[in-house]
């Protein structure tokens, strides 16, 4: 057993138990330097993470995969946790459960990052469970707020009959296959019954993609993410989803094509994805809202890595840059929302003129999420549109350019009152989110310049 | 006969003797259904919902917590099992695992989870 | 792994639940010995006798149902506890060989059957619509999940030296060493949570008189008759239970093994009857709370400290190492 | 040298950017500081440039490699041409704004941003970054006309945006169809050029598709101009300048510097209908503009008759018949004609802006006798009216004529019809000037300022330029003849 | 007793949880449906385990965690009802219907 393997992963959980402990015994007013201690811990996890570049293995019997893309996902979530902890030392201060808010956000990474790594059935539903529990909490942190209860009902109501498919359709490969591993269960999948074998895909789609927010699992994500506090919305609209297309990936990949044309079935659902995402966050007024419709779009861009990935070696690194400039380009959206205060699309009216760093934050961050060159969003759309070209899924990467376009009128919606109109806001921004922006809406921009960089690991 | 028929047979042991013991008490008395027997204990105060729609929020407090440590237990059994052959790293597995556990319950105590309020 | 063992003939299941109501009976009238004792009546012939009356005399008294009672349900709960118990009971061996059915998760199975008892007590307040047997319905679903889980655990504990969940197996690695002096915290947690779990005495949180009797105010007639049947024999049960777990099994001198095994069972459930006499009843909240804050952290410890000793002195394993 | 020329004015943007908004002065010299040393490394450069030499001052640098992404830059003359109008071109545009106040910081950035854009896509090499710059450009463009538009600028701005961003992504999707046949891949132009990797089959036809949509929305051809009237009409005068003389020439640029040489085969299957397009252009725009009042929107529609001309000369080169005289003739023309509108148009749009400072109307019912008060003013437009309907003398004429010699060896026909353009164009500028300046004198315009001095200067080489070609073309061809690439090596 | 018998109980299992779970208005009884559902994805599992492959415990395993889930989920669904019930009074799925769009 090589511990060293799991170490970020280990390091978290130690890291998050302290965090509680520091937060049982913390008096009120010094439980700010959990936020600290939880920087540190994702730091740590980090440095781990980072000397595990290279290495390819398959641990915990089979369960388990430490390799290039799955080493860079966690790396992405532990940014990603950083970030929503930066974002929420503001909103917290003060809060009866602050010192607590910072360990539950721990356990949701380890959620997050066990879902990355998973290559075993039971592995995918535990990280898929654990992801979801500290989500569900995190939404409703704040348990005086009914909207954001209402909001967390939504979202466990859904969670739990997905899981339910989830569970349903692994029980169902197992059942085929006699193996929970994936590898081993692609294998030794049983001959004929197709139609089973479709039955199980669709309900693992189904259930994964109510951690990624595709179509038809997508329903929670524009509730939970208008509800909750702002940090909590970008870790849910980044982290979950990265984890959990990293999984799908494993699982379609492992796969025969020569049973069922999975490809196809991803791309159906990219279509529809992307497609109902951007038209439904054509009139949404509640910036976090149209956030979370775009994010579910953003959803159906990143299946058309998962789509190519028979037929282009390019799909798994595109997929990863796609990513790491979803990340940055989400976060300094996020950012610049939080620093507004979970505003309306009006609050943000002449921001441009009051804090230009910010509409310029807010600007780069929507034109790199509509893929706009030289932004990190182009790079990555250019990289899918490019793969599933090599897959001959055209007419998808067509269907994604035009949701491009439509994405940018409300794109466009939301940036051109901020530096158009006259201003309304007239408050003093969080310095921690106006960094946060800043520094994402920087990465945004050096990720697209600087791509080489990321191209150059091997494809695994 | 298999070992979980005989479960099956004292399971049925007991079912029966209930039963039989019921139907005695049924055959030698007539039931009675007439108005006042038929009220609740402490007669003259008619209840004015019907007891069952009371919600009882106070004990899902426990139920919650019991859940997540009935759990623990479910981890135990086979643990205790194969404990003698793991040795010390099954000691320390289990270790972490119901330290993490405890910090729960020291948590939830913290939080006044189990206080009647 | 053993083949289970068990007993294929189909007298003993008719054997055991005479066994049972002999116990049951004794144990009745052990409890009213000791109510009179400890009121300070002298010894009367009658209050032998008495349980055994009573329990005639319900027989012949008519059922009185609420309005609007759940009524299946309402006779459902004496039915199932008393079934419960005996399913409880199959795992219990008499002496070696001597045992219903020795399954490999045996204790685990014997554990199982108080969730049913809970469902059963839960049924009880729940079917005559009525409030106090309500609450004390409500009341039992919350002490059981206090109590339940130190007991499981203090049993879990039992099974280590064995290294197996059967109960035969259990037995026989206490054929050096008894588990109660490997473990007395065990045990003590083990009687502390049999109390609770068979809700007698001061852990008596379901027919108590804080509320006018609880389940048993509204059950008149058979039903009662065998809802205390079904009461008596958890006591039976946790009793009996505590000797294969705690006490060697059937093992001692002179005597037969199953004469011991019953020696064993009468001194535990004297024991418990007599602590549930003696101690007064304290209010519920304060017994869930300590059971959580208090026996399930003794629980772990205890676990653990036999874990401990099992590895560093290989020599107390009920089996070769 | 050709990174320093481009990215100087975005330099100078960050520089702007770190100016306090306040300093109103200080941000405008710095701008045109930073346009003029801009055109003055331009025309080193074209000082510098052989005739003989195809692509000269190249840069390349490698920057994705796994996949043939680098980072290449270089002129001929056919982009020389171009880079030198639109340094002019903006150059023009901030002297004319020299009197900007109106939140002028972020003015200048985003007009120095834009022209970084503009000149990037027509020096880049590769099409990576080619699809970079030009995507950039809509974003400069939006921003100025959404900021500084006229009543329905935010809407103009939205729609332009839009529009033309479908053409962007077409155009990403075929460069992307066209690379990932390349073997090796690459995105470097020469290195498509040369290895024709498409040559038939669908996927061509989807990749021209593509392109053709891309670039024709640009340019803007008939069925895809709809954005254009909007976006002219509602944009700042400077803005309309740019958008005019720079933007659309990106859609020329486009059909002869990829579309031609890339996908030749595919191309003259396609010619004769962009030939017809570019007719239907040619007469729908004269007669648009025909119909408006609104001077601007009638600036806008001539456009929009002019491309069509330039489309007409590219199919016209396309078709690949006729003799190699008549294809020079073609191509030399059509480059000429955008050069020749960027100076004519954009110098109207100017005009058209000095209008709006002075009177806050475009209607050109409204005016009349204008002569009589504002004689420079009324000498400047009527040149360049006459320039734009191609007069002989004027640069106009040179292009439209060659143009027309060109297609009139392949297509008689299609020189027949267009030729009615001019005669409508004629028309409507005759009619135009009538409406302004002659006829009895409007006596709210009697105050009206002459031109000044800032106005002058940014007009003045426009006008040179638009004589000189119009007097002696030969440079300028012989330049415009150094670009070879469109003969497919 | 073959695994088609299972099965059938767990198909009937599941289809009696989806059943309650999508038709019941109060969350609770919604939960009890879930929990049907999972517990006849429990069996299926087992009988899998059982029946196809009995050579390795993953089967075993894999309910142990489903049985987690059923825990954890259910407890979580507690805790959000809870909070609602403290918060609204309100314990029904459609008492909820403030976010909309």
């Amino acid at each position: 057993m090589r511990l060293d393997l799991i170490s970020p992963l280990l390091i978290l959980l130690v890291g998050a138990v302290l965090t509680l402990l520091v937060g049982i015994f913390l008096p009120r007013d010094k439980q700010r330097w959990n936020a600290g201690l939880a920087l540190l811990v994702l730091g740590a996890a980090g440095v781990a993470a980072l000397t595990l570049r290279g290495t390819h293995a398959l641990i915990f019997d089979g369960s388990f995969v430490v390799d290039e893309a799955t080493v860079w996902t966690q790396l992405m979530l532990f940014a990603t946790a950083a970030a929503s902890i930066l974002l929420a030392i503001p909103v917290f201060r003060n809060d009866a459960r602050e010192g607590e808010f910072y360990s539950l956000l721990l356990f949701t990474v380890i959620g997050t990052v066990v879902l990355a790594g998973a290559a075993d059935m039971m592995e995918i539903v535990l990280g898929v469970l654990l992801s979801s529990i500290g989500g569900y909490v995190l939404v409703a942190y704040r348990r005086s707020d009914p909207l954001a209860l209402e909001a967390v009902l939504k979202y466990y109501l859904v969670g739990a009959l997905t899981n339910m498919a989830l569970i349903f359709g692994f029980a169902l490969l197992y059942g085929l296959s006699g193996s929970t591993q994936l590898g081993t269960m692609g294998e030794q999948l049983a001959p004929g019954s197709t139609l089973l074998l479709s039955i199980a895909v669709v309900l693992v789609l189904v259930g994964i993609g109510f951690k990624a927010g595709f179509v038809p699992a997508h329903f929670w994500m524009p509730d939970a993410l208008q509800a909750a506090s702002t940090p909590v919305a970008a870790l849910l609209s980044v982290a979950p989803k990265l984890a959990a297309l990293l999984a799908l990936a494993h699982v379609m990949e492992a796969l025969p094509l020569a049973r069922i044309d999975w490809p196809l079935v991803l791309a159906i659902i990219a279509a529809v994805t992307m497609s109902w995402g951007n038209l439904a966050a054509w009139r949404q007024e509640n910036l976090q809202r149209l956030l979370a419709y775009s994010s579910i779009s953003q959803s159906g861009y990143m299946l058309l890595a998962l789509v190519a990935l028979p037929d282009s070696s390019l799909a798994l690194p595109a997929l990863l840059f796609y990513f790491a400039a979803y990340l940055a380009a989400n976060f300094g959206a996020f950012a610049v929302v939080g620093a507004l205060g979970k505003p309306n699309i009006c609050d943000g009216a002449g921001l441009a003129r009051r804090h230009p760093l910010l509409a310029l934050s807010m600007a780069v961050s929507l034109l790199s999420l509509m893929g706009l060159p030289p932004l990190a969003g182009f790079v990555g759309k250019f990289l899918l549109f490019t793969v599933a070209f090599e897959a001959h899924y055209e007419w998808l990467a067509i269907l994604a350019a035009l949701n491009s376009v439509l994405s940018l009128y409300y794109y466009l919606r939301v940036i051109a009152p901020m530096y158009l109109q006259p201003p309304a806001y007239a408050g003093k921004p969080e310095p921690w989110a106006v960094i946060v922006a800043a520094v994402s809406a920087l990465a945004s921009l050096l990720l697209g310049l600087g791509v080489y960089l990321f191209l150059d690991f091997p494809a695994t | 006969m298999s070992a979980y028929q005989q479960v099956l047979l004292f399971a049925l042991a007991g079912l029966l003797t209930a039963l039989v013991l019921l139907g005695i008490g049924r055959y030698v008395n007539a039931r009675l259904n007439t108005e006042p027997a038929r009220r609740p204990f402490e007669s003259g105060e008619a209840p004015q919902v019907h007891a069952w729609s009371r919600f009882h929020v106070r004990f899902l407090n426990y139920a919650l917590i019991f859940l997540l440590f009935d759990m623990e237990m479910v981890f135990m059994y086979p643990w205790a099992v194969v404990f003698l052959d793991e040795g010390w790293k099954a000691f320390t597995e289990m270790g972490m695992f119901i330290t993490i556990l405890v910090l729960g319950i020291l948590y939830a105590w913290r939080e006044r989870a189990f206080d009647w309020d | 792994m053993s083949p289970v063992a068990h007993a294929s003939v189909w007298w003993a299941a008719p054997a055991a639940l005479l066994l049972v109501l002999a116990g049951i009976a004794l144990l009745a009238m052990l409890d009213a010995a000791l109510r009179a004792r400890l009121a300070g009546q002298g010894w009367q012939s009658g209050i032998l006798a008495g349980p055994l009356r009573q329990a005639f005399r319900s027989i012949f008294k008519e059922f009185r149902p609420t309005e609007h009672p759940d009524l299946a349900l309402w006779l459902t709960a004496p039915v199932l506890l008393l079934s419960a118990v005996m399913a409880a009971l199959v795992v219990m061996p008499l002496s070696p060989g001597w045992i219903g059915a020795d399954l490999r998760v045996g204790i685990v199975f014997f554990t199982a059957q108080f969730t049913l008892v809970a469902a059963a007590v839960y049924l009880a307040g729940w079917g005559p619509n009525s409030k106090y047997p309500l609450i004390a319905g409500y009341r039992f679903i919350g002490l059981m999940l206090a109590y339940e889980m130190p007991w499981a655990i203090t049993i879990i504990a039992v099974s280590l030296p064995a290294g197996s969940l059967q109960v035969g197996a259990i037995v026989a690695a206490q054929s050096h060493l008894w588990n109660i002096v490997l473990q007395p915290l065990g045990f003590l947690l083990y009687l502390i949570c049999a109390l609770g779990i068979a809700f007698w005495g001061p852990l008596n949180v379901v027919s108590s008189s804080d509320l006018a009797g609880g389940v048993d105010v509204e059950l008149s007639g058979a039903p009662l008759l065998v809802w205390q049947l079904g009461h008596y024999g958890l006591l039976l049960a946790v009793s009996a239970f505590a000797v294969p777990l705690f006490l060697g099994g059937s093992a001692g001198y002179w005597l037969p093994g199953p004469l011991w095994t019953v020696l064993k069972t009468l001194l535990i459930a004297t024991l418990l009857l007599w602590i549930s006499h003696r101690l007064p009843r304290i209010a519920l909240e304060q017994f869930m709370k300590w059971a959580w804050i208090l026996l399930i952290p003794l629980a772990l410890l205890n676990i653990f400290l036999v874990g401990g000793i099992l590895l560093i002195w290989p020599g107390l394993r009920g089996v070769a190492p | 040298m050709l990174s320093l020329a481009i990215f100087l004015p975005l330099l100078g943007a960050l520089l702007i950017l770190l100016i306090p908004a306040s300093r109103v002065k200080v941000i405008r010299n710095t701008a045109n500081l930073t346009t003029s040393l801009t055109l003055a490394l331009w025309l080193t450069i074209g000082l510098n440039f052989r005739l003989d030499g195809g692509f000269q001052f190249v840069e390349f640098l490698p920057w994705i490699k796994s996949l043939g992404i680098s980072y290449h830059l270089g002129v001929d003359g056919l982009s020389l041409a171009l880079l030198l109008m639109t340094a002019l071109l903006f150059w023009s545009a901030l002297v004319f704004s020299w009197t900007q106040t109106e939140r002028a910081k972020e003015y200048f950035a985003w007009f120095l941003f834009l022209e970084s854009a503009c000149l990037g896509v027509f020096a880049a090499l590769d099409l990576f970054l080619f699809y970079i710059f030009w995507d950039l450009t809509l974003v400069g463009m939006y921003f100025i006309i959404a900021i500084w538009g006229h009543e329905q600028a935010r809407r103009a701005a939205t729609w332009f945006f839009i529009y033309t961003l479908v053409g962007s992504l077409a155009l990403l999707l075929a460069i992307i169809g066209l690379y990932l046949n390349t073997q090796p891949l690459s995105m470097d132009m020469l290195e498509i050029i040369r290895q024709q990797p498409l040559a038939g089959g669908w996927l061509a036809q989807l990749v021209f598709l593509g392109f053709f949509l891309g670039f024709a929305i640009k340019l803007p051809l008939v069925p895809f101009h709809t954005w254009l009237p909007l976006a002219h009409t509602e944009a700042p005068a400077a803005g309309s300048t740019i958008l005019a003389a720079v933007l659309l020439k990106m859609g020329g640029y486009g059909f002869l510097r990829i579309l031609l040489p890339m996908l030749p085969d595919t191309f003259r299957q396609y010619a004769l209908a962009l030939v017809l397009l570019g007719v239907i252009s040619v007469i729908y725009g004269a007669l648009a503009a025909l119909a408006q009042t609104h001077f601007k929107r009638m600036v806008a529609y001539t456009s929009v008759n002019h491309m069509g001309y330039v489309m007409m000369g590219i199919g016209a080169l396309g078709v690949w018949q006729g003799s190699e005289a008549a294809r020079t003739l073609a191509y030399n023309g059509a480059v000429l004609q955008m050069v020749s509108h960027g100076l004519i148009t954009g110098a109207l749009f100017l005009i058209s802006g000095m209008l709006w400072t002075r009177a806050h109307s475009f209607d050109m019912d409204a005016f009349g006798g204008l002569g009589r008060i504002v004689p420079v003013f009324t000498a400047v437009t009527g040149l360049l009216a006459f320039a734009s309907l191609g007069l002989p003398g004027l640069s106009g004429f040179v292009a439209e004529f060659q143009i027309f010699v060109g297609t009139f060896s392949v297509y008689p026909w299609a020189a027949a019809v267009a030729l009615l353009g001019i005669v409508i164009t004629a028309a409507l500028f005759l009619r135009a000037l009538q409406r302004l300046f002659l006829g009895p004198v409007n006596a709210q315009w009697t105050g009206m300022a002459d031109l000044k001095a800032h106005e002058l200067i940014a007009l003045a080489p426009l006008l040179l330029l638009v004589i000189l070609i119009g007097i002696l073309p030969g440079w300028l061809i012989d330049l415009i003849n150094a670009a070879m690439h469109w003969k497919g090596s | 007793m073959g695994i088609e018998a299972f099965l059938i109980v767990a198909a009937a299992l599941i289809g009696i949880g989806l059943y309650g779970a999508l038709s019941q208005q109060s969350i609770v009884m919604v939960m009890m449906g879930l929990e049907l559902i999972l517990n006849g994805i429990l069996l299926s599992i087992l009988s899998f385990w059982h029946f196809v492959a009995p050579y390795s415990a993953k089967g075993q395993i894999f309910a142990i965690i489903g049985l987690t889930l059923m825990a954890v989920e259910a407890a979580m669904g507690f805790a959000i009802l809870i909070a609602l019930y403290r918060a609204r009074m309100v314990d029904t799925v459609d008492g909820a219907k403030d976010l909309r769009g």
